[in-house]
């Protein structure tokens, strides 16, 4: 069972509190009329299913109501960061190759977890531009 | 009677019984005596009881090997009672008590006189591993019967057929360190920490915290390792840092430090928990743990050798042997032969001739063993055959003799002529098998080791084995690596810790000798041919049966795992899996590594499905969510309706005089009542279950015309629509009304099972897609009550108690207002899901009986009626309004509902749900539509899920025109009718349709509009 | 191919189990075949088998990573059953069901196929509503079926808790009688061994790194034991699907999940159907060992770690001791997870690709044991002619295009 | 005050209406229990308080609040303010959302006041008081009690007082905060109420757990 950290709530909670939300960083499309019925099939279906880090989203139901990022190793389970919405993963799949490394040296990171922040979230327009372009 | 009559094996002194007094027990139903202190395997030792079940495949007597969790044999039926019965118990983990009531497991009408003995015996040479896949195949009608009789030779314990009397609980834990395993190892290491400030627990999985020092010669601080323990566990408790958790295993290791452990509470007191001053207490309790850093102090599990015959009563681990002398004062024999591969077995013949019982022989299968324990034994007088090692035990029901033979390990030959020592008990050691189960549950995986000849753990990060637990066994490395994972863990955590020598206690140094590599035992036949040498004596199987697995070509360890059942108990190979692996190693002609390694699943050891559930169950198995007004619907006698978590009120059965007396309505009579009641007079209904979200913000009218498939922009304050809510596949996903409270302020409601995931819907748009919209989403579901009084009375009624102006031309349909409804602030809704003139009132849930009385007390004269949802559904399908979830499924379009008018198709926002009407199936001919049915014969209620065809005489498969969604009986039309998603419906109004039954009927029904009753809705307006 | 038989036994018996044959060869991969199965799981070795029993190709290679079945095959609940909702769905479960009444004869293995019956519970008035709409659909496409009330589950399974104190009281039940259990690891086995005596050669511990594409035509395949040619390549690794699709370009709406289950002690027979409730969410059976198998929902989050989340478990026991308060002593064994590959719609993809002679049979989800003669049979015929079996032709990726899905989740939202 | 939202004073004169909290029927359909002697597990409810939902910039309602109700906005994470007579209090359960917990009879008055500081600002004011109640825990067992019952950490040296969180209570969720030494108290959603009293009652049963004799259930 996780142990996650909450980027808003700023502490390790229990998986229990938490959902699940599928891949992370789908963006709708910006004009779904413009989309062929291929682009929007895959706009609603089609998901990676990396098997090893993987970037998902996930709410803290019973908490602070946010969805926030996770990025996530699928096979070890090992949680390399959280982030909050709209912001980017600073570990990605060469994370994986460099971490084997170390854990053939025999020690490994636990948790490490993206810089937190501000205290409101939502209006700005800086939280926009980066939400649309992720 | 003298105390060696009553107990023979039980020793005048020594151990940690308490020989004043006297446990009475039953075992098969003979009655027995024992200590506290004892387990049940002591016990029955103690008194001499060899036979404690019948195997498994082959039906032969076992006996008990082991003194711990990995007993593969002594598994029993516990229970003095039926509500009491527990499969399965391991003796050798069941504390005694007075009282105790047990019996084998296995064999009829006893295990000594069991029948199936003799199939065991006639039988067994044809059931070679997989030998069920091979046979009853033919003919093939009569596997059924073949295998109705294959059940009943199968399984150990049975079931209780009465329910639990006992409850079970669980206790959430959070902690820096979690030591698993309180022997010297955990003990040190959690001192270790406990000093530096972590905040400790250390759970032990025995009856006594200490592990190895409850049995071991060896002494610390020149004093009884005894003392050290007294002393070390009195420091833990003076921490209050620590907390202690004895009886308590460490059973599954899951992610993230995440540890289930199991507290047996009460197991040791009696068969039911008793009850603590007056309070009643969980039988057993579930720590669900979640470290910072998990130290496994885990021990290691001794393996026996693999010899022909191994498996009859008096062949005991030699560790065992130690444990059930030393700890219970039990020597379970008068001669023993200690067949081993190392020096620390030695301790075991030490231990039996300090007894004061014969040992026949120590037979060593390296050729020249050396260490200090071989000296002593030497010393003592003890005869030492080297190079050798039992091939063979002889006896039927308790070992009789022992077969010695020289042996050439690594040819795998007897090279001896064989010598018969007499004996009753044969005790073996092949080494050490490191119990790697919870660091392997992480999914790390274990490597071999040469040097220790055993599986250590690998680990992921925060996670140290230490002790035995890694293959470190003897006394004073095992006490510096706990001091040292202890103080390394404590150092990760952040506290500052250091190793100091001075505290490690002194322990006199030994010598040992290496170990040789020995599992199983050459025999003087071949293995296919040699008497049964058994590997996985829970699951009977034997090396023979490794080695056909092997020849058949199943050469992966797991498929030989698999085709044999080795490792499938309830011990899940705690003795058996290495010594299997070696068998399967040999017979392929590889090394260990090469063939494998071996994975544990959770549980370490079984856990009771009570202790995982602990108190979910029963009355607290779910939440039950009530509205305010509950006590009144229980007082009317409602029945209810499960809605999710919500107890609705379904009907509300009444009592009626028919010709046969008294009794209380049919429910189709209480629906029909209430149906007539709303639509010729007044009706109530409590609607408080609905969701209901409060949507403030300056964008909430443009994120509702975002969500919604309809228009929301020139919706004006007071007023009221309703809104149909899709998914982006373009499919329903909920219904409701929104009211425009003020410009920028809305109350949305919900269908009451989707309440909390539109809310969840609302915010995941929001927060991922639009956080640039102005607007806030609050549930305040249970902030407001909400009763519909509905009904051509309607307005009558409220009017006597509200200063709201109801007219028709100032308070219109789809209008609210604010005011006062029986003296409690309110606002009204004018908003109709009956057809009938209704209102709405939303009163705060404080004052939602208040309300709710005063209407009835104003509504005698109107015969105000209350009704359920089952009405509810009557009188809306007889509109034609859907309840989304019932007339939809997840494939229905709002164009498939025939709901055009609510499609905005030209809003300027591309809408949630509109791009995926354009998808070629969405737009195809043919697609199913909500339509009406109307049954040709009007008696006829259609079932709901019954199956539409356009030709019924069509042969099977018959195709599938669509199915009845929603069917009901009404009292206004007084006939059936139905709703029905249809093939193209909507072109084929007034077409007929069938409807073939399961009993051979075939009904035939009309296709009409969805209104059934007023259909241009004049009613609502009134 | 040695023929089992009682006779057999006795035989082997005289002669101390000394000349059994191997069931299957250990042969070295040929630098071709006519068709490469990827995955030695049950559907893969089914497909190899059928290709070669009933469309006479029997060169052929089954690759297989690990050991034969040792994927979701080991790791299932091992029921059957074939009463689906749609019709596409039904008529595949059906044509595997057909396949099972009679496996154990045409294989010459026993595995043991035990229809004992399948119930599946209804809580709420809609979960009656949809078990009259499933069970009324199997009528119409020929598969047994009937609606139970409460009192026809209670005396089907006395030992369940069918009274109204239940937080869910039992409402009733479909019935499938003709469904039931059987023995998972056999059906691999069985299959491997009918196979390999057709000339199939089965390939363990091969494992596939990359395709060999060329014109969008696949040519064969890159693997830890060299390059393997083929113009026909048939994709069946279930939870690792994905990650095989990636190799050779191809994305697959597909996400793998942790999907755990339990087993109990042995015990002695105590429960002869199989139980399952979707509402209390749980299902249950007890093997012929004496087990009871016990299977839980998939875990949220993408997994392929063979192992979920501890909730799923406790909340999988206590639905079971709330249906069967009785077992509230009887203690959990062991756990596991397998890896399942999961589709939007909870159905499978049966399918031609951007890549000519390149298909996947994958998306099982947790249905995918019971299909395992139906899924290898249509598979086989597919790869056969080239063309999609009509059976398995609803199933192609295109739906998730075109909106046509088959959507057993939202509509039938029974468990498998 | 901006008149783009629906400002609406709905609670009623409790002298002259009949107001039930939330717990009021679980009184009735449980029982009352008394504690035991030593009081090492005591549940009460504190009913018919005034319980708004503050929505906005941390900023903005800080200080809006610190002039309306003396006490400022608590700015980390899971932490709760509590004013001088321990009244009033406001507590953190999002970055853009606190409970404000006051008297009953101040509720609409302090949303009034709110609103008119706030002026245009983009928040939300929501009075959810008869959506929830306040459960109060007290006596030395009562962290035992919650160990049983909730997966966050209650042990006193983590669970410092000043802390709230929303976290789950058995298989539901609740708002736990430790405003004193003494006291800890669950908020719970009023259809769950009765399922959380019949929890608390069950998992203090072995503490000799009891209800305090003055819970009001009726009205006040």
């Amino acid at each position: 069972m996780f142990h996650i950290y909450c980027p808003y709530c700023e502490e390790l909670r229990e998986e229990e509190e938490f959902h699940p939300k599928g891949q992370a960083h789908i963006a709708r499309p910006e004009e779904p009329d413009a989309c062929s019925d291929e682009e929007w099939g895959d706009y609603l279906f089609f998901r990676d299913n990396p098997r090893g880090i993987h970037h998902e989203m996930w709410l803290h139901a019973v908490g602070c109501r946010k969805f926030f990022n996770i990025t996530r190793n699928t096979v070890s389970y090992e949680i390399l960061e959280t982030y909050k919405m709209g912001e980017q993963p600073t570990v990605g799949a060469e994370h994986l190759a460099r971490e084997e490394k170390t854990a053939r040296e025999g020690k490994t990171d636990s948790v490490q977890v993206a810089e937190g922040g501000q205290q409101t979230v939502g209006a700005s327009d800086a939280a926009q531009a980066s939400v649309k372009g992720a | 009677m003298s105390q060696s009559a009553l107990q023979p094996n039980r020793l005048a002194q020594g151990g940690q019984i308490d020989r004043t007094h006297a446990l009475t027990f039953t075992f098969n139903g003979r009655s027995y005596t024992g200590h506290p202190g004892d387990t049940l395997a002591s016990a029955l030792l103690a008194n001499g009881v060899d036979l404690v079940n019948r195997s498994f495949k082959y039906s032969r007597p076992r006996g008990i090997v082991a003194a711990g969790a990995e007993e593969p044999n002594a598994v029993v039926q516990l229970g003095a009672t039926e509500a009491t019965q527990v499969p399965n118990v391991r003796a050798t983990q069941q504390a005694l008590y007075d009282g105790l009531v047990a019996c084998s497991t296995n064999g009829w009408p006893d295990a000594q006189r069991d029948i199936m003995r003799w199939v065991g015996k006639l039988g067994s040479p044809f059931m070679p591993p997989g030998f069920y896949y091979k046979t009853f195949m033919a003919p093939a009608s009569m596997w059924m019967t073949y295998e109705k009789y294959i059940r009943k030779t199968a399984g150990l314990g049975r079931s209780p057929t009465q329910p639990d009397p006992d409850i079970y609980d669980h206790m959430h834990r959070h902690c820096d360190l979690l030591v698993v395993g309180a022997g010297p190892a955990g003990l040190s290491a959690a001192l270790a920490a406990a000093r530096a400030g972590a905040r400790v627990i250390l759970a032990d999985e025995q009856e006594a915290m200490g592990g190895s020092l409850l049995d071991t010669r060896e002494t610390l601080d020149d004093q009884p390792a005894a003392q050290w323990l007294k002393t070390t566990l009195a420091a833990l408790v003076e921490h209050d840092n620590v907390t202690l958790l004895p009886r308590t295993t460490a059973h599954g290791y899951h992610d993230h430090h995440f540890v289930t452990l199991h507290e047996r509470r009460t197991e040791h007191l009696g068969d039911s928990a008793p009850s603590q001053a007056g309070h009643r207490q969980s039988r057993s309790r579930l720590h669900r743990v979640r470290a910072g850093q998990v130290i496994l102090a885990t021990g290691a599990h001794e393996r026996p050798l693999v010899y022909a015959n191994n498996d009859v009563p008096g062949n005991l681990l030699a560790g065992a042997v130690s444990t059930y002398i030393r700890r219970y004062g039990v020597v379970p024999g008068q001669k023993l032969v200690l067949s081993t591969s190392n020096d620390h077995a030695y301790r075991a013949a030490l231990d039996w001739q300090e007894a004061g019982r014969e040992v026949a022989a120590i037979v060593d299968a390296r050729t020249a063993p050396e260490g200090d324990l071989v000296a002593q034994a030497k010393a003592a007088g003890i005869r030492v055959i080297t190079g050798s090692a039992v091939i063979e035990a002889k006896g039927a029901q308790r070992v009789s003799a022992a077969r010695v033979a020289a042996i050439d390990v690594d040819a795998f030959t007897v090279t001896g002529k064989v010598e018969t020592l007499e004996c009753d008990t044969i005790a073996s050691s092949g080494g050490y098998s490191p119990v790697i189960h919870l660091a392997s549950h992480t999914g790390a995986r274990p490597v071999w080791s040469d040097d220790i000849i055993g599986f250590v753990p690998t680990t992921v990060a925060g996670v140290t084995a230490t002790g035995g637990a890694h293959g470190v066994y003897p006394l004073g490395e095992v006490l510096a690596d706990g001091v040292e994972a202890g103080v390394n863990a404590a150092t990760a955590l952040g506290f500052a810790a250091t190793v100091n020598d001075a505290d490690l206690p002194r322990v006199a140094p030994r010598h040992e000798g290496p170990a040789c590599a020995l599992f199983q035992v050459p025999h003087e036949k071949a293995t296919l041919r040699a008497p049964k040498q058994f590997v996985d004596l829970q699951n009977d199987v034997t090396a023979g049966a490794i080695e056909v697995a092997t020849l058949e070509g199943f050469e992966s360890i797991e498929h030989v795992k698999r085709y044999t059942a080795m490792g499938f108990g309830t011990d899940q190979g705690k003795l058996g899996n290495i010594n299997g692996m070696a068998v399967a190693a040999r017979c392929l002609g590889q090394s260990i590594p090469e063939t494998g390694t071996t994975v544990f699943r959770p549980n370490y050891t079984p856990v009771t499905f009570g202790a995982v559930v602990g108190r979910h169950c029963r009355e607290l198995f779910d939440p039950e969510r009530y509205t305010p007004m509950q006590a009144w619907h229980v007082a009317q006698g409602a029945e209810f309706e499960d809605v999710g978590q919500w107890k609705r009120p379904w009907y509300y059965p009444q009592k009626r005089r028919t010709s046969e007396g008294e009794g209380l309505e049919t429910m189709a009579e209480a629906v029909a009542r209430e149906c007539r009641a709303v639509r010729e007079g007044v009706g109530i209904l409590d609607a408080s279950t609905l969701g209901k979200i409060d949507i403030q913000g300056a964008d909430a009218r443009e994120f509702l015309g975002r969500i919604y498939t309809n228009k929301w922009q020139k919706l004006a304050p007071g007023r009221v629509r309703y809104g149909l809510m899709c998914g982006d596949d373009g499919m329903v996903m909920d219904d409701g009304t929104t009211s425009c409270l003020a410009e920028n302020h809305f109350l949305m409601t919900t269908t009451t099972g989707n309440a909390a995931p539109v809310l969840e819907w609302l915010e995941l748009w929001h927060q991922t897609e639009w956080p640039e919209l102005e607007v806030y989403f609050n549930s305040v579901t249970d902030h407001w009550a909400t009763m519909t009084v509905t009904g051509p009375e309607a307005r009558k009624l409220l009017t006597e108690l509200t200063d709201i102006d109801l007219d028709r031309e100032a308070f219109k349909f789809m209008d609210w207002r604010e005011g006062h409804v029986a003296g409690v602030p309110a606002r009204v809704f004018r908003i109709s899901f009956t057809g009938e003139l209704a209102f709405e009132i939303n009163v705060q849930a404080h004052y939602a009986m208040h309300v709710w009385e005063a209407l009835f007390a104003h509504g005698d004269k109107y015969n105000l009626t209350p009704y359920g949802t089952e009405t509810m559904h009557v009188l809306r399908a007889e509109k034609g309004f859907i309840i989304v979830g019932q007339d939809t499924d997840g494939s229905v379009t709002p164009e498939d509902l025939g709901m055009y008018w609510a499609i905005g198709y030209d809003k300027p926002f591309p809408w949630v749900g509109k791009r995926a009407l354009t998808r070629s199936d969405t737009r195809r001919e043919g697609r199913k539509h909500l339509v009406g049915l109307k049954p040709k014969d009007a008696s006829v209620v259609l079932e709901e899920g019954a199956p539409i065809v356009f030709d019924p005489k069509h042969a099977i498969p018959m195709p599938m025109a669509g199915h009845v969604t929603s069917s009901y009986y009404s009292p206004t039309l007084e006939s059936g009718f139905a709703l029905a998603v249809v093939k193209g419906g909507h072109q084929r109004l007034g077409e007929s349709v069938y409807l073939p039954m399961a009993d051979g009927r075939v009904h035939e029904a009309e296709i009409v509009g969805t209104q059934f009753v007023d259909p241009k809705g004049e009613r609502q307006h009134v | 191919m040695q023929r089992y038989s009682g006779f057999g036994l006795v035989k082997h018996a005289l002669r101390h189990h000394e000349d059994w044959q191997r069931q299957w060869r250990n042969p070295t991969p040929k630098p071709g075949y006519d068709v490469i199965i990827v995955g030695g799981g049950g559907h893969g070795l089914a497909t190899a088998y059928y290709l070669a029993k009933e469309h006479g190709i029997t060169n052929v290679a089954v690759l297989e990573k690990g050991w034969l079945g040792g994927g979701n095959t080991a790791r299932n609940t091992t029921i059957v059953r074939s009463n689906y909702l749609w019709d596409e769905s039904a008529a595949l479960y059906e044509h595997a069901m057909k396949h099972w009444e009679g496996l154990s004869q045409e294989l010459n293995y026993n595995v043991m196929f035990s229809q004992r019956g399948v119930l599946n519970l209804g809580h709420t008035l809609q979960d009656m509503r949809d078990i009259q709409r499933r069970v009324n659909a199997n009528r119409l496409n020929g598969i047994d079926g009937e609606v139970l009330d409460a009192e026809g589950v209670q005396s089907l399974v006395p030992i369940m808790d069918c009274s109204k104190r239940a937080r869910y009281p039992v409402m009733g039940a479909s019935w499938q009688p003709r469904a039931g259990v059987a023995r998972h690891d056999a059906v691999a086995w069985g299959y491997a061994r009918a196979a390999d005596a057709l000339g199939v050669d089965l390939l363990q511990n091969t494992e596939v790194t990359g395709f060999k594409i060329r014109d969008g035509q696949i040519q064969g395949v890159h693997t830890n034991r060299g390059d393997i040619a083929s113009k026909t390549v048939g994709c069946v690794t279930a939870g690792n699907s994905s990650v095989l699709a990636g190799m050779a370009g191809l994305n697959l709406p597909l996400e793998s999940h942790p999907l755990q289950a339990l087993v109990s002690e042995p015990l002695k027979p105590v429960l002869d159907t199989v139980v399952m409730s979707n509402h209390v969410h749980g299902y249950i059976s007890q093997s012929d060992k004496g087990d009871l198998v016990i299977g839980a929902g998939i875990d949220g989050y993408n997994g392929y770690g063979q192992r979920g989340s501890y909730p799923t478990v406790e909340h999988t026991l206590q639905a079971i001791v709330e249906m069967f308060p009785i077992f509230s002593r009887v203690r959990m064994n062991r756990q596991w997870g397998g890896i399942v590959d999961t589709c939007p719609d909870a159905c499978p993809i049966l399918s031609k690709t951007k890549v000519k002679g390149l298909y996947f049979n994958c998306g099982w989800g947790t249905g995918g044991f019971k299909a395992t003669p139906g899924s290898g049979h249509v598979f086989a015929a597919s790869l056969a002619k080239g063309e999609m079996h009509p059976i398995a032709a609803p199933f192609s990726i295109d739906r998730f295009h075109s909106g046509a899905l088959i959507d057993e989740h939202g509509a039938a939202g029974v468990a498998h | 005050m901006s008149n783009s939202v629906h400002v609406y004073d709905a609670r009623a004169d409790h002298a002259t209406v009949n107001a039930q909290s939330p717990l009021a029927y679980s009184f009735q359909r449980s029982g009352m229990p008394a504690p035991g002697e030593e009081g090492r597990a005591v549940v009460g409810e504190r009913a018919f308080l005034g319980h708004l939902i503050l929505r906005g910039g941390a900023i903005v309602l800080d200080e809006a609040l610190r002039e309306v109700l003396g006490i400022g906005l608590p700015g980390r994470p899971n932490s709760l303010t509590v004013d001088a007579d321990g009244q009033r209090s406001v507590q953190w359960l999002s970055p853009d959302e606190w409970l404000l917990i006051v008297p009953g009879d101040e509720t609409f008055g302090l949303e009034t006041r709110l609103r008119a500081h706030l002026g245009g600002s983009h928040v939300a004011i929501v009075d959810v008081s008869a959506g929830q109640t306040l459960i109060e825990l007290t006596g030395e067992a009562a962290h035992g009690v919650l160990m049983k019952s909730t997966v966050y950490d209650v042990d006193p040296h983590a669970f410092t007082v000043g802390k709230g969180v929303t976290t789950i209570f058995a298989k539901t969720s609740v708002i736990l905060r430790r405003p004193d030494e003494s006291r800890w108290e669950l908020i719970v959603r009023r259809s769950f109420a009765d399922y959380v009293y019949r929890w608390l009652l069950d998992a203090g049963e072995e503490y000799g757990i009891g209800v305090a004799r003055e819970s009001r259930h009726e009205s006040q």
